[in-house]
């Protein structure tokens, strides 16, 4: 008895293709720079915001660039580069209101930027000084999240503050507020982001779940997660799910524009899988010459996210010199300050731990505080006897 | 002044504080209209709405892991665990993120988060339902643990508990939801802090340790030595992180031998924790080592089993007999 | 923007009901007791078989009354009735292959039925006498499992040790083996059981999930778990979801020996979601009216599983007096061997924990007890003196 | 006889122990083409195919619930968790299924599965990275627990525990991965059992009880003492569950004065048992009480300051002097 006897067949669900090129890829701009058209999703920005966009995705590389070899230099302990991924960052990240809540893994730097996050806070997990340097209330975005999957109940949660506080559904575009939760392919596979989407549509929470499908989960490759296509998951849990091109910035700004608004309109949440690549290794720890060819590599460099745009300005005229000029030096200017302000980051006081562990700390972890205090100080006495 | 158990103390004390708070949620697998497999949530899901009294899908991660969310939103969410052995699904969020949300944002995100948990064993139940997981919340920094010993304290510990801005473990003891106390709901401030412990009765021969279930237990147990002309001091810890080890250091000097008593099996459980503290600041006021009387080394057994694998009034008379005798 | 505009639309992939009577939902035996044709499935069955199957709903039925009957007399601490479910279990029960593997929870009596487990053994459990009577590798029927979905990824593991041993897909019908994972419609909530779905998948493994949804999770309605069928959960993970009346001994018999079949050749996994009522409390300890009403449950009295079969059987003279006869008294002299046997039930020697926990038990383990032994001893001296 | 790392110690024993028994599997992330994050199955895949060294999906629950179906089935996985960290998603399968389903079959079904946990600090790694959840285990029954300290033990440890029809968590000090010393390969008995303590180096002051990564620091402690003119004797405990304590009691009567050390939080930690045993048996032998030294009752910190969080040379110096001052 052969699958497509026996329940739904999904060929005849999803079309023919599963393939990352399939019909099924929302792509707005071709990786040669030539605009596209979809019969469910428009770009709708200026030609404006296409050259900020520009600016994001290369002031967003340049950022990484610099933290990457700042680990090589030894001044972080590591780095998760999101070389490649910069499109989906940006478009997604450029999306969101400014009330709404992102909720990131440990890679989001496209999307800290977006939200106006100081790159500098960035570093502070990576050198090691902290685990989480920002206010997540001041640019509503969250702490970096290690656990694998943790954050998309977290937001899900939130989201469902947000029912309770009045803020989805209200026709206020300036109140109306949403939840975006970032993961990735590996995540997808967690109980955790599973009970997420389950809450979500019981619940019908404004939350929108961001999927950066970059091919690799450290060195896994995505047939070990899943055998079907990731966006294809939601449709399991009852709400849609899309797949966009991840290196289309105008097509991941259109569509999670378009699912942060069905979001905060109360319809509910969306999956949304931007299928991507991730052309650096995982981390600056590992070694993907162990495990995938250099081909796949050299594949996804020709659709690069930043060249197809770049290509675009330049083809319609829509950029001068001086205008890439001027976001090169901008992209200098960042890079010197960020490496400036990382050699100068202080190093915490071992003795400010204890003071965070509680809001309202016992006498004893105040007394096992002192005590440490007293122990530490015996050695600065000695030495300086 | 009516006679209330230690349930209705519980569900009381959580109307007292939703009633202050509309920040305070309860959600949980059917604490709604069934009112929760004990009854402690009984009537207010109809009282303050389904958004507040929230029925959750059947997943405890999920349970704990949006509570994160929604404390991160500035709500005061009471989860219930619907039994002891029910707990671990949940156990990643709350370890690594209930517990470490505070630490990980340099103090800037509270998690003012209740995790309601019955606890230990005796009521004839299947496996899962009987356990007793505090020690492993105990070890976990960014968390406190407490644990209820009766309707009074369970009505103003509750209270306490979801007034906090730190996460809590709070333990229920299962069996003793049908104990009965006077309770006067008219008073408005809680007799004492919630994380002391309390010295419930004085005797000047041996001190006896326990919370939660044991307390009654060991209360028994000082009654019978009595009878033996043995007067046991009885400290009902209440606090189990942080402790409050000043009574419990004072109780030691004073009798020189001490009993700690717990459900838990005794392996790495928190008699270890409180021998180790006793010995460390009463080594030469103690005539005999901490004894721990608690659950062997195995699983929690079958219930026909269980009132011989539970401490009971016995072992804990036999302990302080083997202290007494050292 | 609309559902309909964004992603798959549901409606146009499942048909247009999502209700438990719709078109999805297979049947081949109507609550009148007629035979009902279905495109894909059939009942390849003799008569004989179909006389065996009321028998076996009989006696399930019987026991469950019976152990019902022991706890309300304090002989069980607890029970959990199978009632209104006897044709979901035994129908998927006898689709088996006697070396396929069954992992089941603890409301599986008629399925264990169908495995010649004996019922005095499911008491033990209950009875608080032990934990799991019954030795799995004797009937292939594992041990009730309390802790909601843990079995699931237990029955994915041993699918994919199946697949190590070779004995899939070899078109040997004697040799190839499949494993099927019962739940509930509470369960599909979990992370365990979303991960067993991503493992089977990814794994391709011979296991079949088998989720009767019998509307209720305690006092949770089926709605506080999905807001779509439960078989679709399937389609989320690439793998075959099909929707059986629960109540159709004959279909859940056809369905289930066909996923099974599937599995056994190396087609993968399935999702069958057997649309069922609780017609008891969740347990012995439950109270329903306190969150449900009477009306449903006199609806669904209408679609009892024996009443249909036992229509079929009279209306076609397929069974005379003397057959149904014939069942009452084996009924009645199971009950009554089954209530013997429970109350003759030894109680559990204490010091027999200490021997079960290790293979290899430590000295100090042995130390507790023979220290317990003779404290215990103690008091029979006391006693005797 | 060559020197060999105890990250590599460890790929050899594996190697050994999956030629021995085919029914043996390797499950984890990454631990195929990459050889694991640590590269302890390097090369592992490559030899015995994807069939017996299986990359997981993401998700922990998963890689120990199917573990526990592969062992039902007769195979016997040895599950790699990335970091302790990230053994928190499994702890329902390992608490509920793994440590129960042989008492729960009343001996019936037995649990051959190995869980590696690389635990500890020490490697400036982020959050979740450093931990070292030992105790929750230990309290555990039906678990066992090791932890190996070196080379030679990670080499015959692993094989043991891999024949061991007992569930063993077995804690890899992290840290120490790129210690090395000589081992010999040819030789085919294992030098001691698997759940045996071993005094590394003798003394008659104090007696320092460590394991995993601490006994290289105590070790290094009692070279300084030694300098000082204090012979310590230190003892690598190496099984956590069952405890080995007669090696253990032996020392302390001997010596008097004990201190235990270990990198996870001293509340509830593994140092409360011992200290609790220690005291119970030996307790006039006892010149000062039990000494605990561990990380601080937080979570871990941030890498720049975990030189200073964890326990040093220094700080069990400092305990030493404290006990023989008392
Ligand atoms: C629960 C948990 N398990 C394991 C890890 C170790 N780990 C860190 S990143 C990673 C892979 C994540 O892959 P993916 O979700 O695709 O995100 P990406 O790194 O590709 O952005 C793993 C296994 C972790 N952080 N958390
Ligand atoms: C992890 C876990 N959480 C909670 C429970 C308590 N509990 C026992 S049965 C049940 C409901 C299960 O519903 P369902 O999966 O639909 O199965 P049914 O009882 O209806 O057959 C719950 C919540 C449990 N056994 N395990
Ligand atoms: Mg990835
Ligand atoms: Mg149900």
């Amino acid at each position: 008895m052969s699958d497509a006897d026996f329940g739904p067949d999904l060929g005849a669900v999803f079309g023919p293709s599963h393939e990352g090129e399939g019909p099924e890829l929302v792509q707005l701009l071709t990786p040669e720079g030539e605009r596209r058209e979809h019969p469910e999703f428009s770009y709708d920005g200026t030609d404006d915001d296409i050259r900020g966009f520009y600016r994001d995705l290369v002031l967003t590389r340049r950022i990484d660039a610099e933290a990457t070899a700042l680990q090589r230099q030894g001044e972080l302990g590591i780095w998760a580069s999101l070389l490649g991924q910069e499109a989906a960052q940006v478009g997604s990240g450029r999306a969101l209101s400014p009330q709404d809540f992102v909720f990131p893994t440990y890679r989001e730097h496209g999307v800290a930027w977006c939200r106006d996050v100081d790159p500098l806070r960035l570093l502070g997990l990576f050198r090691g000084v902290d685990q989480g340097g920002w206010d997540p209330r001041e640019n509503q975005f969250g702490l970096y999240t290690i656990v694998i999957g943790a954050q998309t109940l977290h937001a899900t949660g939130y989201a469902m503050g947000l029912q309770r506080d009045g803020v989805v559904g209200t026709r206020d575009d300036g109140r109306d507020t949403g939840v975006i939760a970032y993961f990735g392919d590996g995540a997808i596979s967690q109980g955790d982001v599973n009970e997420s989407f389950i809450w979500a549509s019981v619940f019908n929470a404004p939350v929108v779940f961001f999927c950066q499908n970059n091919q690799w989960a450290i060195s896994e490759p995505i047939e070990k997660q899943s055998r079907i296509p990731l966006y294809q998951r939601a449709l399991g849990f009852g709400f849609p799910g899309i797949r966009v091109d991840g290196n289309d910035v105008l097509a991941c700004y259109a569509v999670t524009k378009a699912a942060m608004q069905r979001a905060r309109e109360g319809s509910g949440p969306a999956l949304i899988e931007a299928y991507t690549y991730r052309m650096g290794a995982h981390t600056t720890s590992d070694d993907p010459t162990r495990y995938r060819l250099n081909q796949d590599l050299e594949h996804w460099k020709l659709k690069d996210p930043i060249a197809r745009v770049d290509a675009y300005l330049k083809r319609n005229g829509l950029a001068d010199d001086d205008f890439f000029a001027g976001v090169e030096a901008e992209a200098d200017e960042i890079a010197a300050r960020l490496r400036e302000g990382c050699l100068s980051m202080p190093d915490p006081n071992v003795l400010d731990i204890f003071d965070h562990v509680y809001a309202d700390p016992s006498p004893e972890l105040e007394q096992q505080k002192a005590a440490f205090a007293d122990y530490l100080a015996s050695f600065e006495s000695e030495a300086t006897v | 002044m009516a006679q209330i158990t230690l349930a209705k103390a519980l569900t009381n004390g959580m109307r007292v504080a939703m009633e202050a708070d509309d920040k305070v949620l309860l959600m949980g697998e059917d604490i709604g209209k069934l009112g929760g497999v004990f009854r402690v949530t009984d009537g207010l899901q109809k009282d303050f709405g389904e958004d507040r009294v929230i029925d959750t899908p059947l997943a405890e991660s999920g349970i704990v892991g949006t509570a994160v969310g929604l404390a991160l939103r500035g709500y005061r969410p009471v989860c219930e665990i619907q039994f002891d052995g029910f707990v671990y699904p949940a156990y990643d969020q709350i370890v690594s993120q209930v517990a470490k949300l505070r630490f990980r944002s340099l103090g800037k995100l509270p998690m003012p988060i209740v995790i309601r948990i019955p606890f230990g064993g005796g009521i004839g139940a299947v496996e899962h339902h009987s356990e007793s997981p505090e020690a492993q919340f105990v070890h976990q920094a960014g968390l406190k643990v407490v644990a209820c010993a009766n309707p009074v304290d369970a009505y103003w510990m509750i209270q306490q508990a979801i007034a906090s801005d730190d996460p809590i473990i709070f333990l229920e003891p299962k069996r003793r939801y049908w104990e009965k106390a006077e309770l006067d709901e008219t008073v408005t401030e809680a007799p004492r802090p919630l994380h002391s412990s309390r010295i419930v009765h004085e005797g000047s021969d041996a001190t006896v340790l326990a919370y939660g279930p044991m307390v009654k237990t060991s209360l028994e147990a000082a009654v019978a030595a009595a009878e033996e002309g043995k007067t046991l001091e009885v400290v009902d810890l209440r606090t189990l992180s942080p402790f409050d080890m000043d009574p419990v250091y004072a109780s030691a000097r004073k009798t020189g031998r001490v009993v700690v008593v717990h459900e838990a099996p005794v392996t790495a459980g928190l008699g270890a924790e409180l021998a180790a503290r006793i010995t460390e600041e009463c080594f030469y006021s103690l005539e005999s080592p901490v004894l721990r009387v608690g659950g062997f080394d195995t699983p929690y057994p079958p219930s026909r089993v269980e009132e011989e694998y539970l401490p009971d009034l016995d072992r804990v008379l036999d302990a302080v007999d083997r202290s007494l005798a050292y």
